[in-house]
């Protein structure tokens, strides 16, 4: 097992990206953002993408990436969960490049490499056409098909609903069977072309609004393609996992923002003419909190430990990961509301960007509770029969 | 019948009968009818006569309604500040010309109330309040903020808490008055909450004249005459029974929706059904105390249990939608009239219920006041007791 | 629905209990019991059963008993629970006077009709002979069988693990079936017959403790008898369901002692020059026990007040009442427990007794997950297929 | 070797190896191959030398342990209050005499010591407590009554803090002493728990005389010694690995009795295993930290999580059990040598996990501790701080 700590080298990434937020992303900008026609932010978006490089973290060298692992990207997840930032790291650099890289090997090759050199040079986004609430575990069949066209090319017909990133992707990366063969395929459609429609939803997380996505004999390419329904499904699974596992930095540093803030308001709001946080009972659940948000650490840490190492335990690490801090980071924003009083309950407070985000994050990738019980099996806790 | 008279069910039947045949629903505008209503003392039975009431007993209340079901009504719930806080408020502690000048407007809903209490430093703690009422003569000069506020935008009265003097201990220094809404001062500004609308205001009061014949109660005994006010305020929050309907919203998602269903979701909302089962239970045992004149301790405890259940069940609600939990219905900054938590959608609901525990008495305050009130546990060490408000720390 | 108040008549009775209980059955009485050969209070349950007449609350008038309802029954066991009062009542008049009570109408009639008068006479005591842990919603079959003897007279052979209140029994009511045909029946057992054994179990409750009963060919009368398995099973299925519901009020009544002796402990017991009970912390979660414990009183209210009615309600109460008042009475008990510090976990301190009933008491007759499972039938809230 | 090496792990395996050549244990009896491996600075290398160590870093005693493996130890889990306690304390404020005396036969197992703090009136505040000691010429009379001290029948030492000046706040008149077990005055009685035996004592000191000799630290001083020792303990209950098999133990029982498994059951067993998992991480993270040099404040959090999910997960398994939960395997009323979490039964497990919340330092003093010194929260308002203890309310 690696380390559960973090290396000097993840504490520099993690400086850099704090800095940029504290200067691009205060909670003032995020709140005059979510209602605009603008939800993901672009010029932060590109700063981080290119300035930072986070954009291609996890794409190999010889793309144009940084060729870092699963670590790093959790260190940057925590930051921007921290910062409640509007920017599609999860589902461009994280989600949709894991499967990129998990197409390389399944696909002609080519297509993932021009992509995944795109993305690494913040040049392109992209989002997996797949609803943000997928799972790892249930294997949800694609209502997308495609059809051979001209060429190499393809046309793709369907529609994908809850599609997170996708209005500020450049391409949708399409899981799509072939009717009539047993074949499917991950097929990359541009969003600028015809028949691609992008439509908003308003959604309960403002900072990372989900999308209906329609294709209407939509240009694409294919990135990779096999036999039978489950070629597609197993890149988009292993991407999936991929998401749960670093969803749970995002959920762990979500929280300890809520901890943090919560914790300095109520050393400064007096009442009764003694600070808030002075009284046992708010100690003591702040005291339970804090210790919550310590086992998410080391959940997530242990996560992407796992991920980044390809470990045999990657998938109970996963579980447990996502099982604990989604709903850490519910409670800590809940709490985080709740202990401002009235204050917390305002548009103008942050606490409520911090409260959607966490309770989107626990449905995002398998709620904790599908988590759990895929662990039933992995541990062999079995069910009743 | 005559005054003194010892009313039974079936006298207010029969008086309920009598007005309703010489009063013609049909043949009366809407607010003649609720104005004769009020006169023919069946507005609220148990107020005096003359007061809209019969000086009968508060659950003969329940034979009124049954008699005139289906006769204009007060739209109780847009005038719910005036008659579950300003009105009994008013009876128990107004000047006779005060209840004749305001309790038939507030009943019929021709006067809308608002409460003018909570401010942005003193929330749980009510009794620091820092706006001021300086007496000039006959009047009182006010200055000062309050916040959360709800219907201040269209009330025509508020009850109000200020501090008339700051040189004696938080509590010693308040007094209540009734402030006019259209006085030149008032200025009301939406406040904007979580779930994108805004149910409730903040109130600047600038320079704000109000005769002293608007006070409600003697100069300095405030406080207590707020407490009664607050106590009706958690009764009605607590007590309100239809609540239930959450977890009727929740299981008819459930059943609807058999492909969401999942052994973990299962196992929390059988256990949040037993709740709600065992609190509609507890409240069906203290309203037969009510009715038995025994009113338990338990009141204090619907509340918070309520806010409790409310917010586990949402939550559970929007976690069980899965990609349809994603979704909200609407952010719009509008200024919704009522609280609708089942006509709404679950990410509404979820985010609404956040406020149960706070408004009204947040649960933290009144777990305080069941452990120290009903088990009579020892208070907190209190710093603030006996220093005068002007020098308590901040 | 009945009221869920207690009426003057209730209220009369309960006094009585408790008197005699403050009397007869202090803390130091019951601690000294425990570890004796006598393990129930023979004296006790004399006065109780006899001067109190409440072995006979459920007998009708006409067989000597008060012909009263399940709602008196409950007050009583309030007040046992109260005290952890080593006697029979719960086993005898409550379990085996109901089986007796489905018996008169489904057997001979004679038989049961002679037994509860004896019962309501204080002159014996019964215990129906099946696991303290049945619930009514398993429906295991016995391993005990009968064969037809000279006369009426029955023998019956096999054994039944985990019955409380056999030692103090004068008679067993033994469910058996009768090999090779289709019939089943209550059989009584007098505990003097030859071939009967009670081996007394090391129990977890040392004032309610189980014991094995064995019978080799003992001799035994029919009480009920009927065509199929089912005969038998549905008198002891009705008699589980009686007991769990009433079994609520006597959690009821202990967690209610619980709670009452913490908040006294609390009050005196100074730390930090300050009462234990003015830290913010423990107040807060003795209003939160105190808010459950409200609600069991509900809950048992309603669940006796059905059963005295034979409401159709009734199997949706007795569920929410033992969902519910199980583990509020564990809840109290390790409350208790743990804000009484170190004499809590004393032996001499009697919060263990009240802790060792409340665990016990939750397997009684279904533990709380039983309930809320039959709940999603009768309340149309389905699981997962 | 000489004195100022900085040690490898390589130099002390090779230093371990060396010693080992020298005493074989099949040669030597068990006592003596104790004393020779203390002499040979192998009982904890980060003592210093001539007091069982080799002035190295801590965790290089991993690697003695490697090397030793097999060899006879000290059967640390009866001396576990000696070697966690007593002998950090004595190092960190003893007199060179009292090193040199009392560390090597603590380490050996040839003394054991037990530990004299707690008081019936003194459990969390154990600065109040009431035990005094008079100086008189060069000794002390102790006279009071202490509880839960474990060991304390067979303990040839104990560590004991007592009241020395009662006219100035209870913090600052305590001191620190070493306790002869074998002096007259000294009477333990065995104390009874809920689960049937007496792992624990009641010590009643009727005049003992103890020399200043005796004496650890300054006097007055016994509340900073005190809290060095506390805070050993808690990271000794908090920090042990292993603890873990609770899980095991109700997950062999869950995989071998498949009759017993319902939904309800299922769902709470799987929350906790991952509960115990993350608990596990913790403490892996908490140790990297240690080893990194870096402790981090987990370690305060350790103890209340392994209490929280020891009691739920005995709870359940008793629930989980249904009949076999409703035995008990022994009340026999003795005196275990060790508490034995996963040898005995379900409903032991149960009941002694409830102290595990009490002992220790109680699970609401610590989570006092981490919401002030993690967290940085304002302490509550403090009535005791600066009163004479003589003067305090009790």
């Amino acid at each position: 097992m690696t380390t559960l700590l973090y290396t000097d080298v993840e504490e520099e990434l993690r400086a850099a990206v704090r800095d940029l937020l504290a200067d691009a992303c205060p909670h003032s900008a995020v709140l005059a953002r979510i209602e605009s026609a603008a939800p993901y932010d672009g010029d932060l978006w590109k700063a981080l993408a290119r300035d930072i490089g986070a954009a291609g973290l996890l794409v190999p060298e010889e793309l144009g990436g940084a060729g870092a692992s699963a670590r790093e990207a959790a260190v940057v997840l925590e930051e921007l969960g921290r910062a409640v930032a509007p920017v599609p790291f999860l589902t461009s650099a994280v989600v949709a490049t894991r499967a990129l890289l998990a197409a390389r090997t399944a696909g002609p090759g080519e297509v993932a490499d021009e992509l995944l050199r795109r993305l690494a040079s913040g040049e392109a986004t992209a989002a997996l056409a797949v609803s943000l609430a997928a799972s790892p575990y249930r294997r949800a069949g694609t209502e997308v098909t495609y059809e051979p066209a001209d060429g190499d090319a393809v046309v793709v017909s369907g529609r994908v609903t809850g599609v997170a990133g996708a209005e500020i992707a450049d391409v949708l990366l399409v899981p799509a069977r072939l009717p009539g063969r047993e074949e499917s395929a991950l097929i990359a459609v541009e969003t600028g072309e015809r028949g691609v429609e992008i439509t908003p939803v308003t959604s309960l997380d403002l900072t990372r609004p989900v999308a209906m996505v329609s294709l209407g004999s939509a240009r694409g390419r294919i990135v990779a393609r096999g036999e039978g329904p489950d070629a597609a499904r197993s890149i988009v699974g292993e991407a999936l996992r991929f998401g749960a596992g670093l969803l749970a930095s995002e959920q762990f540093g979500l929280a300890e923002w809520c901890l943090a803030a919560t914790v300095a308001y109520v050393k400064e709001r007096r009442q009764f003419a003694r600070p808030v946080g002075s009284f046992q009972a708010v100690k003591h659940r702040l005291a339970d909190l804090w210790l919550e948000i310590g086992g998410a650490r080391a959940a997530a840490r242990n996560a992407a430990g796992a991920l980044a190492d390809d470990d045999p335990g990657t998938a109970v690490a996963v579980a447990v990961a996502q099982a604990h801090c989604a709903d850490v980071a519910v409670h800590a924003a809940e709490e985080c509301v709740q202990l401002h009083g009235g204050i917390g309950m305002t548009w103008e407070h942050p606490a409520h960007l911090y409260l959607k985000r966490a309770k989107a994050d626990q449905i995002a990738f398998g709620a904790p509770g599908e988590h759990r019980a895929a662990l039933a099996d992995l541990v062999d806790v079995p069910a009743p029969v | 019948m005559t005054a003194g008279t010892i009313w039974t069910e079936a006298a207010v039947r029969e008086h309920a009968r009598a007005f309703l045949a010489a009063n013609d629903p049909s043949a009366t505008d809407r607010m003649g009818f609720l104005r004769a209503r009020f006169d023919a003392g069946l507005a609220w039975v148990h107020f005096p006569e003359g007061l809209g009431g019969l000086g009968a007993p508060r659950e003969l209340q329940a034979a009124v309604e049954s008699e005139l079901r289906g006769t204009p009504d007060n739209r109780p719930g847009r005038i719910g500040i005036g008659l579950g806080m300003a009105a009994p408020t008013i009876l128990a502690f107004g000047t006779d010309e005060q209840k004749r000048r305001f309790l038939r407007p507030l009943w019929t809903g021709e006067e809308v109330w608002c409460q003018l209490f909570s401010e942005p430093g003193a929330g749980s703690d009510l009794a620091s309040l820092a706006t001021r009422a300086v007496r000039d003569g006959d009047e009182w000069v006010v200055d000062g903020q309050k916040v959360w506020t709800s219907v201040a935008h269209t009330a025509r009265w508020a009850i109000l808490v200020a501090r008339t003097d700051p040189d004696v201990p938080k509590h010693r220094g308040l007094t209540y008055f009734v402030c006019d809404m259209r006085a030149p001062g008032v200025e009301v500004r939406p406040l904007r909450q979580i779930t994108g609308e805004a149910e409730f205001n903040e109130v600047f009061l600038t320079g704000v004249r109000l005769p002293d014949s608007l006070r409600l109660g003697e100069v300095g005994d405030g406080w207590r005459v707020a407490q009664a006010t607050l106590m009706n305020e958690r009764v009605a929050i607590g007590g309100a029974s239809g609540r239930r309907t959450m977890i009727d919203a929740v299981c008819e998602t459930w059943r609807s929706r058999p492909e969401l269903r999942t052994h973990d979701l299962h196992q929390r909302l059988l256990r949040l059904w037993v709740e709600a089962e065992v609190l509609r239970l507890t409240g069906a045992r203290l309203r037969e105390q009510l009715a038995a004149g025994r009113p338990g301790p338990e009141g204090s405890g619907m509340k918070l249990s309520f806010a409790r259940l409310h917010q586990e069940l949402s939550g559970l609600e929007v976690e069980l939608l899965g990609e349809d939990g994603l979704a909200y219905d609407d952010w719009t900054f509008r200024r919704p009239e009522t609280v609708d938590f089942v006509g709404r959608e679950a990410g509404y609901r979820y985010l609404r219920a956040k406020g149960n525990s706070i408004e009204g008495g947040t649960s933290e305050i009144l777990r305080n006041v069941i452990a120290e009130r009903v088990l009579g546990l020892p208070s907190e060490p209190r710093a603030d007791k006996d220093i005068p408000w002007k020098d308590l720390p901040r």
